[in-house]
């Protein structure tokens, strides 16, 4: 858990580095605060079993399925030898084989894509439990509506994050909903529900498990509402001039690394020497796969005209 | 056999269900009432409520439940009750399900079906032709059958390809027209037009209603010596021009004819192909007969006067006779 | 109240006649059940200062805004002096001066249109209450998520009535969603929400005066569920035999029309006499303005090529 | 004076919200933030928040209620933050908007706009060229500037228009091009299309981006003799038939280029039409320059093989001269 934490927090601090650097391409999306979540989260699952359909600010994520640094990089970086071939970028793609599925740009879009990828092994008879995610804002979507109460009229073992750090680009909750807390929506859909401090891995962690015993018992999907602080803009490019000052003061008095950190030195789980050790390692193992991938050339322009289709006609996959 | 447009249909779905395990139906009341228009009657018995899904009025999250399941494997068949609400669930086809195969290679075998059209009375909410916009998509493959055997074959092989499909039945057709389809296993490989109808003078290039109304106004020409051509397309994307220039460049005359609406129609993609690529055989210019541009009206009269008939079609094809 | 509840009760049995003789002309969609909710809720606007945005079982609303019988009929009919020219039928017309905007097919799409007709008038200090309505399958559209937390986001008077008529089309609520009652939503948009017995007309008329006040109040939107049953098939080609007939004998006991008579003739305000009378002459009317609607052609065919556009260029309306 | 294509569409909101208070605005960051392009910088302070409105992440909601709004006597321009996203709120536009007129005469004077496009380097769902689609919807008027002054004018005339607009802005175009654009109220109407550059030899028939790939070729092709045509057509409904129709009579050749992927793009009606009925008049078949039928990918390798550009217009301009 606490590598992940770590590899989260140092993969921000090295795609920000780039990004300072003018080299970064695409918008750079921090996970700054919202690591707790994406860890825990991705924890609570099987990844021989379960499928991940992260969003974009789940890389902690990507790493607990076993996402190889150097291939996440050239993903990120749409280089030559990355998963989409230079299509998409970022945290778009979709690795089969670790069981994840990224998102699309389109907000919500995926939730009922994820509740069909469980739907079709219900149809098997077997559990796959989907975890997703929303935030804030993008759980205004009609599509977010239509796929909780799907997957809980046909009890899919759906798990959707809603990951409420107070922000939807420079939208405050107050303006993007009006009920308390999000996860009071899970009484409308009849299903499980719960908001938790998105700041606490281990209480993410403990949480997305019960929702996981209960997807798997049959009980259907859960929504499970995380409240942290986005502490950086929405993109590098946005300077968040809009969020309070204290506000980002207060919250970074709770941020989930140093946080969870603190707590293992305390328990006397690691020393600080041990764990300034890892970030430095880890920090540097980044910086070096990034710079592997900007080795990589863009990919070959016929890739651009390849695939729009799988096939004219044929059977099976 | 003999069977009607909407038999040909169930029994192609009937028939890939029973085949292959991984093909599945879901929809708004396709289960106990077997479809708004008893498409899927008796499959509920037979296949059971995990395979015949009833679903929620929610068609984002029966498109994108597909989507999802296609990813994992299966060929989910999804129903929109009527074609015109696949503008809830538009979202998913265009931006998941139709850029998936090129950003992910991993294929989205899935297809949504459902009654379009108009010309029975029914509505402006009731009757679109909407397939012009997936043809604009990209990565979706868009087949309008217009004959009881072609919407079987299509269907299955529909249901086989490993793209997503957006499958155009036509309603004044389900029980209109009725014809000889093979029994078991019968493909009709998209992406191939078909020759209903040989000729010399002119070629009309059709879909879906109006190869019907383009085989009734060749019937009406013909007593004037006019021996038309009439090619029916089937399949929009993959569009078979080879068939299509072929038969232009042999008759040296073209008029397109679909149900849609004129304007951003398919007829204008089709009309430009052939005024390019068969240039210097065209001996007129191509024409489009098409519905007026309005949404399709709910009186009688007023649809008669928006939709394309074969009246029109036979004149149109006069004029460019005698061009 | 009780002419309106006969009115919407007869307009049926025309209605029903008229299909019976084949005469009809597109779906019809019976009223049968949910006369009370209808009325009750039109009764409880100001029509001339709210507006009515009617679902395909709300007649009994438009008689309560002051619609005709021969217009009604002209509209319903399609026929030559309607007053959408035969561009569409059924309760799909809008009548301005009426304050009624009707419904177009795809279930939901008109709830953010009449948010956006009370937005309009909240914009410009005026409160105009907007009264709506969605079905129990309807209430899954996506489009109804976003209305609501749109709605109660930017605090708009509007008031959707859920009619859960335990069946949408063939598919019962147990296939729907998966909450107890369908008001629960309304805490996840933190709007007022109640669950009510639709078939008891005063009952439907109080719970949305109640909203009604709310809403002048600025207090925001409120989502009414009212409970009913759909006494007869979808519409008329449907026989409904998937519905239990004990389901149908259970409610017919409660027939929101005969149970609102018996409680006017228990309280002596009415007698029998009277309100059979009333009946008779309300169905004779009905059927007079059927017959005289029917005497009128079919539009004229160039109706159908004209107005897909107001304008091509100009300014105000 | 001197505006960016930006500056030029802040403007004419402003100048109309200021002139006419039946004009506000709704959109996701519109307000504090100024806008994802910052657009509407400025705009919060001086409207205020009730005619600049945030909303929550709904673009259905957005779109439909702005519907209502306009149905209620307002004139409101919704945002879409990238235009990719009104296939949320499609259903919207297509079903309510565009058929309320036809059903109902009464105007629904609103404007959906948004920034569209590619070649920033965005990525599959941050670059689609939309605009075929409402062309094929009925009842919607589709605008497509190029320059900032029409950008201006248009948005002027789209604004008073009594009909739904879908306004696309090329997002490429936005601080890259620079003009002189006339102060206060200035409109363009809508379905003039523009000769932004007089020529003999062919006509090239574009709008949006692909203009300045045009003139660029025009420019290129003019020192080996070849005189270019350039008509920017400014609006796709309604369309400006007869200008088109006059240029390319007057040349004898045409090119359509649009940035929209090929099949089923707005360039099929264009070249159906003038192939149709500019017949007798051309001496070589029209040929269309339009993106690759693909997603608009994210790496810049691969976005520059997909979409269309200056030398393969200027290739398209030779081969037809040469015909
Ligand atoms: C349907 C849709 N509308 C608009 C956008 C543009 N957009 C991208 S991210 C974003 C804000 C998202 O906020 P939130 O959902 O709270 O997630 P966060 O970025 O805060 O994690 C917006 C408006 C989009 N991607 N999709
Ligand atoms: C978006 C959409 N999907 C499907 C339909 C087809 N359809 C029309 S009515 C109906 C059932 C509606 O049930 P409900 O909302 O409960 O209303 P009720 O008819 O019971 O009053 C269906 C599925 C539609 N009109 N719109
Ligand atoms: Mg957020
Ligand atoms: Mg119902």
């Amino acid at each position: 858990m606490l590598r992940y934490m770590i590899m989260a927090r140092e993969f921000d601090t090295a795609m920000l580095r780039l990004y300072r650097q003018g080299k970064a391409f695409g918008g750079v999306y921090s996970q700054l605060g919202n690591e707790a979540v994406s860890v825990g989260s991705a924890l609570a699952l099987d990844r021989t079993k379960d499928v991940l359909f992260p969003m974009h600010r789940n890389i902690g994520g990507h790493f607990v399925f076993g996402q190889t640094l150097d291939q996440l990089m050239l993903n990120h970086l749409a280089r030559q030898g990355s998963q989409m071939r230079g299509t998409d970028g970022t945290g778009h793609y979709a690795d089969p084989a670790l069981r994840i599925y990224g998102n699309v740009s389109h907000l919500g879009a995926m939730i009922p894509v994820a509740a069909g990828f469980s739907l079709a092994d219900k149809l098997r008879g077997v559990t796959t439990v989907s975890m997703t995610y929303i935030g804030d804002g993008g759980a205004q979507v009609g599509e977010v509506h239509e796929a909780l109460n799907f997957a809980s009229v046909h009890k899919i073992p759906l798990i959707l994050i809603i990951e409420n750090n107070q922000y939807a680009y420079s939208t405050p909750n107050s303006m993007e909903f009006a009920c308390e807390r999000l996860s009071d929506r899970a009484v409308g859909y009849g299903m499980a529900g719960a908001t938790i401090d998105g700041t606490d891995v281990e209480l993410v962690y403990t949480t997305c498990s019960e929702a996981v015993d209960h997807a798997r018992k049959g009980l259907g999907p859960t929504l499970i509402e995380t409240v942290t602080m986005r502490m950086r803009g929405h993109a590098e490019h946005d300077d968040f001039s809009y969020v309070p000052k204290e506000l980002l003061e207060e919250w970074s008095a709770k941020d989930p690394v140093e946080r969870y950190i603190d707590r293992l030195i305390d328990d006397g789980v690691v020393t600080r020497e041990e764990t300034d050790e890892l970030r430095a390692s880890i920090l540097n193992d980044m910086i070096a796969s990034i710079d592997r991938a900007l080795e990589h050339p863009w990919p070959a322009a016929e890739e651009g005209l390849k695939n729009v289709f799988m096939s004219t006609a044929g059977e099976g996959h | 056999m003999q069977m009607t447009y909407l038999e040909a249909i169930a029994d192609a779905l009937r028939v890939e269900m029973r085949r292959d395990e991984r093909v599945f139906m879901i929809g708004e009341d396709i289960g106990t009432y077997g479809g708004a228009f008893k498409l899927t009657k008796g499959f509920l018995d037979e296949f059971g409520p995990s395979r015949i899904i009833d679903a929620p009025i929610s068609e984002a999250a029966i498109i994108g439940a597909s989507i999802g399941a296609a990813l994992n494997g299966m060929r989910p068949v999804a129903e929109m009750q009527f074609m015109d609400f696949v503008t809830n669930g538009f979202n998913q086809i265009v931006t998941v399900a139709g850029t998936t195969a090129y950003r992910w290679a991993i294929p989205v075998p899935m297809v949504v079906r459902g009654p379009s059209g108009g010309g029975v009375g029914a509505n402006p909410f009731h009757s679109r032709n909407s397939e012009a916009w997936f043809v604009h998509a990209t990565g979706i493959k868009v087949v309008c059958p217009a004959f009881p055997d072609d919407a079987k074959g299509l269907m299955m092989a529909s249901i086989r390809d490993n793209d997503p499909v957006v499958f155009y039945e036509h309603k004044g057709l389900y029980r209109k027209i009725k014809g000889d389809v093979p029994e078991g296993e019968y493909i009709v490989p998209l992406g191939k037009a078909r020759v209903v109808r040989q000729g010399s003078d002119v070629s009309v290039i059709c879909y879906g209603s109006a190869v019907h109304m383009a085989l009734a106004a060749a019937e009406a020409v013909a007593a004037e010596g006019i021996n038309v051509e009439v090619v029916d397309i089937r399949t929009l994307v993959p569009f078979d021009e080879e068939t299509v220039l072929a038969s232009v460049r042999k008759t040296g005359r073209a008029v397109v004819a679909h149900e849609a609406v004129l304007t951003g129609g398919f007829g204008g993609e089709i009309a430009a192909r052939i005024a390019d690529k068969a240039f210097s055989y065209l001996d007129a210019p191509v024409k489009r007969v098409a519905a007026f541009d309005a949404p399709t009206p709910f009186a009688p009269t007023l649809e008669q006067a928006v939709l394309p008939n074969s009246d029109i079609i036979a004149n149109t094809i006069r004029a460019t006779c005698s061009f």
